[in-house]
């Protein structure tokens, strides 16, 4: 078991024709995820890693059953082709991209609201669920099976949580890169909420950060989860109110300072942790 | 991409929101001419990408042209949060009733857009929210729906509006918000929208930010002679020269320079530099897989930066690719060489890739890494941390 | 008993300071409606005949408690009018204008279906129920409580029909003036399903038109309903594929023409009329 | 309100749809003219309000000047469906691969917009949705719904365009789809779109109808020349007067004057007289809330007509008024004269005023209404109706 995405899931790639779609393929497959087929507009027909390519999503499902997609392409395509996979069915996107417009971002949540389709990103690093799938461009030698969940804004930060996890055994269940960006196609609490329903998962660590607004929508599920959430908030340091590379990193009036931000989650039952090296040792603690 | 007031203006008159008639000096000369001409007080407003100007001191009111003069002096040489004043915009003075707000905005975390209005504008709107919440009225919207006549002439009856006005009101509102969507905007506001003695609304002010990331598809902007800028204070002369680079850069106080992969791992490894008891001397972010030549700049940067004791360097490669950043140090090595000591971590996608390169790059040239203390993924990033906070103290320095 | 409008139905006027709005609101409560206050924007705070006009619905069905409205605003106005109503909370509007632009029409339907609502128009003469309220511009000298409802395209034939049943004594319970625009807020199919609910109403008579589209709909319920549904069609000897006043009676294909519709409606269940005098011979006939 | 193929085209260049060079002409000479300079074989195109113009002989195929003035002879002498040509356009003629067939209408019963397409364009699409259903794709929309690029690559691809060009042809569904919103259509078609041999799409003819009650929001129509206009075909004299009185106004066949109030008994009426044994000697609509004057107006044209034995009257008031029909009347007959029978009924609002009306002018002027037969409510409309089939046979006629 996992979350999202596990090794039956059918996993096609949007873009899949460009330079990147063309490598993380290859990296992808590679891994061994499930990767039947992908798109890119005006190209089907053609193969990319011996998997077909086809002009539209519509055809690409009706064709591999893809369930899952991972979408490689210039962001000002993206909202479309989200849309587009939603409306034709698939029920959990990975937006890799990064720099999508936020009004764009608005549109696609309200399609996958409306379909019932869970997105991530835009600018994540993916899902990986270790031994089973890589989605989206995860280095794959920090990941290890195992039986901690992880969910972090940054790709960088979800690396050093897994690269602990393993190093100390408890390996993890799923790996989610919620995005950088400052609208992101999902929230804390909704993929808290999909570990909780995981039994392999005995733990949860999840990484905010300065600056979103995701994070305080966590505290509303953690009290009533029974899967203990460890949290860790970067940016608690940081000049408040100065622009820090992510757009999401900015603070946000009073709201959303790191230190507030990890306050309210131990507020809520979550564990602080302050470097990586508190993971481990928390979870001894709580038995996992 | 913050607009300053006057471009949001020009953006107001063309969405038929009522502006005064205005001109824009550059100098404190240029500001007596216009003033001279217009023969009616004046307010000055200072240009600046920030708010808070009013209580800096950055508007004035002028009765004549030599008045107007010497506060543009003043204008010309303040700074208000950081940021020079660029140029000064002349209106008429007002004759003001009543000051009301009207702003649309993007609430992320429920995904809505937010009409925001309140009878009490003028002052500092989230002051006022803060501490009268009942005196601010909101509307959520999708971003998907119009706001209508009636749904805006609620808002202007709350508000306070005249009854007269009330029509008038909705429309300004109603286009704001329009110009909202079509701009795709982060943040559109009136502060104030005036009532004037004679019965008359007016914006008296204009702040408009837009979303950096689809300016590309409002091409009306560049024709406008509005151009694509970021919002930001006075930079320093490395900021600068990195934001010329295209490297989001700060500069900090301490004297452990940044080199991290990532944003995430840059906010968070300053975090675990103070932990163990260090300063940072930046923030840095190579962006999402940086080419060689950009890591090489990286480095220019703080190699360059005299406060700088220790680098301090972690690559997970994710997007970014180890054989890429591996390609990148030696570069800045052979170009330009490294005169602290670096302690780094490096892994990650083509890891082995990077390690060859460094290793044979250390075979032909072992002077270039005589400062380098390299380590894998079998060293916990704290453990590397801990280690340019020990170095930085050996070194000495602030 | 009574569908859509009776006498405990809280009336309000959209335009209620207009010519037509101030004439009709007169007209209304001089028949006894139970007319509560109107809009008009920018005029909140005047009354007409002492009842109390507002700036918008919101305000009008807070101080009021109106649940219906019947519009008299120019076309142009009447989407905007509309779509406020029904998010207000009306779940009835009667739409006295014509030439509504078909596309705004198109939106209305949309917010009505959204929001629970039934709209008739444009372009009607309204909805009377007799002794009850008189909602619209029909003339009440036609009209008189009774048991057969009548739901019409056009005004002129609603009067005939009520002055037809009222004159050989069945009278009506409501009298529903569809509208003679070309798209409708209402349909043929779901006004006779509110009559086939209405105890009161022991026959239904169905007066369509050449050109419309609604009628083919009523087809789809007739054969499962309990109350007989007489039909009459206008347009039988009309010439096909010209222009004749109503943008709606233009032959649109082989579909909608006059004869056709009558032979569908027969085949349905309903029992054809060809002149008003047949109505009564008809109710006779199946012991209404 | 249809467009001319030419105005349609130019809404198409609007929105990016690819069309020929073109060229309108409105004499043999002017074609002459421009062909003579094109120096390519041409397609002289009538320019008419109706379809099948291609079966009715209105294309020709001219391969120089000379022949396309003999061909222009012809077809400004042609009448297509009852319409005049008033117009030709001259385009190169092409080589043509394949024809598609793209349009956008309204499914009024569904309150839907729809997006049709097909791989057999050029031919009568109608007959086509009739016999081979299977070849005829429907996408329905909501109002509110835009096409996204991957709905119209499906479409491009199910009706068969070749690989290369479908995202070309998507580009023009998702035009043409826009420009059904943007204008307030009733109907677009592009009916060829035309696959020439040189791999080309264009469209090769343009068939446009606006929602004439929506008009009034696009002012930039009238810019481009394009003006409001009915759909309709040749009218006789008398029903060009009633246009340019606003009355709409159709010449039938029979003898009977109808004189209906509103547009449903003024169809229902008609039925009425024929099934009495009668025959309508034309179609009427008193519009609603017809003025005194326009009353008197109808029937004007009614009296006018020679054809016309009897006039049946009819007004039960409801917007209309019956003390303004009345009025209407009276001035009918003091200013003209009534020179043939009517027989009429009135009842509906304001029956009263409209009685007493007629009776004070009766008493004042009897000898106007020596040739009217007046009935109120007490009298079915059926009666009137076969009292006037009955007149009509006293009165000979034919």
């Amino acid at each position: 078991m996992a979350i999202l995405v596990d090794k039956s899931s059918k996993v096609m790639v949007q873009g899949m024709t460009g330079g990147a779609g063309k490598f993380h393929t290859a990296r992808m497959l590679t891994y061994g995820t499930n990767i039947v087929g992908g798109t890119s507009p005006g190209k089907g027909g053609q193969e990319v890693e011996g998997k077909p390519v086809f002009d539209t999503v519509v055809e690409c499902v009706e064709n591999t059953g893809a369930d899952v997609s991972a979408i490689f392409l210039p962001a000002r395509f993206v909202m479309e082709a989200a849309i587009e996979a939603i409306r034709a069915g698939v029920k959990f996107l990975v937006i890799v991209p990064e720099h999508i417009p936020i009004h764009d971002m608005l549109h696609v949540r309200r399609e996958a609201v409306a379909h019932g389709a869970t997105v991530i990103g835009g600018n994540t690093a993916g899902v990986m669920t270790p031994g089973e799938a890589n989605l989206g461009i995860m280095p794959d030698i920090a990941f290890k099976p195992g039986r901690v969940g992880t969910v972090s804004r940054s790709g960088s930060i979800t690396y050093y949580v897994a690269d602990t996890l393993t190093r100390t055994g408890y390996g993890e269940t799923t790996c989610v890169g919620l995005g950088g960006d400052p609208v992101l196609g999902s929230t804390f609490d909704e993929i808290l909420l999909k570990f909780e329903d995981d039994p392999k998962t005995k733990a949860v660590v999840m990484c905010g950060e300065i600056g979103g607004v995701y994070e305080e929508r966590a505290c509303n599920v953690i009290p009533d989860m029974k899967t203990p959430v460890l949290a860790m908030i970067g940016g608690i340091y940081a000049p408040p109110g100065k622009r820090m590379g992510h757009a999401g990193a900015i603070v946000e009036g009073k709201m959303g300072t790191a230190k507030e931000k990890l306050e309210m989650l131990a507020d809520a039952g979550a564990h602080p942790c302050k470097t990586f090296l508190d993971i481990p040792e928390t979870l001894k603690k709580l038995g996992v | 991409m913050r607009l300053y007031e006057y471009e949001g203006k020009q953006l107001f008159e063309k969405f038929k929101i009522p502006v005064s008639a205005r001109r824009l000096a550059k100098s404190p000369d240029e500001v007596f001419k216009i003033v001279e001409k217009m023969k009616e007080p004046v307010v000055l407003k200072a240009q600046v990408l920030s708010g808070g100007r009013g209580k800096a001191g950055g508007i004035k009111i002028a009765e004549g042209a030599n008045e107007a003069r010497t506060y543009a002096d003043e204008l010309f040489k303040l700074t208000i949060k950081g940021y020079p004043v660029d140029a000064i915009l002349i209106e008429p003075k007002l004759d003001i009733k009543q000051e009301y707000y009207i702003g649309v905005t993007i609430d992320r975390a429920n995904y809505k857009l937010v009409l925001i209005a309140s009878g009490e504008g003028g002052v500092d709107i989230e002051e006022t929210a803060e501490k009268h919440p009942d005196k601010i009225f909101k509307l959520p919207l999708d971003i998907s729906e119009d706001v209508y006549t009636f749904d805006a002439l609620l808002i202007a009856k709350k508000i306070g509006l005249p009854q007269e006005l009330i029509k008038e009101g909705a429309a300004i509102i109603i286009s704001l918000y329009n110009m909202f969507r079509k701009y795709d905007a982060k943040l559109v506001e009136i502060n104030p929208l005036v009532l004037t003695a004679d019965g008359k609304l007016l914006a008296a002010d204009a702040r408009v930010s837009l979303d950096d990331d689809a300016v590309f598809r409002h091409p009306e902007l560049q024709e406008m002679g509005i151009e694509s800028r970021h919002e930001e204070g006075e930079m320093t002369p490395r900021e600068k020269q990195a934001q010329d680079w295209g490297i989001p850069y700060l500069d900090l106080d301490g004297n452990i320079g940044m080199f991290p992969g990532g944003a995430g791992f840059g906010i968070m490894g300053n975090d675990f530099i103070h932990h163990y008891g260090g300063q940072p001397a930046n923030f840095m972010d190579s962006g999402g897989g940086p080419s060689p030549e950009r890591i090489a700049k990286m480095l220019v940067l703080l190699d360059q930066k005299p406060e700088v004791k220790v680098i301090f360097g972690a690559r997970f490669g994710g997007i970014s690719r180890c054989d890429d950043f591996a390609k990148g140090v030696i570069m800045f090595l052979k170009d330009h060489g490294l005169s602290k000591p670096l302690v780094m971590r490096m892994t990650g996608n083509m890891w082995q890739e990077g390690v060859r390169m460094f290793e044979e790059a250390k075979e032909a040239n072992p002077e270039l890494f005589e400062h380098i203390e390299f380590h894998g993924i079998e060293t916990p990033i704290e453990e590397i941390s801990k280690r340019a906070v020990e170095l930085a103290s050996l070194e000495g320095g602030n």
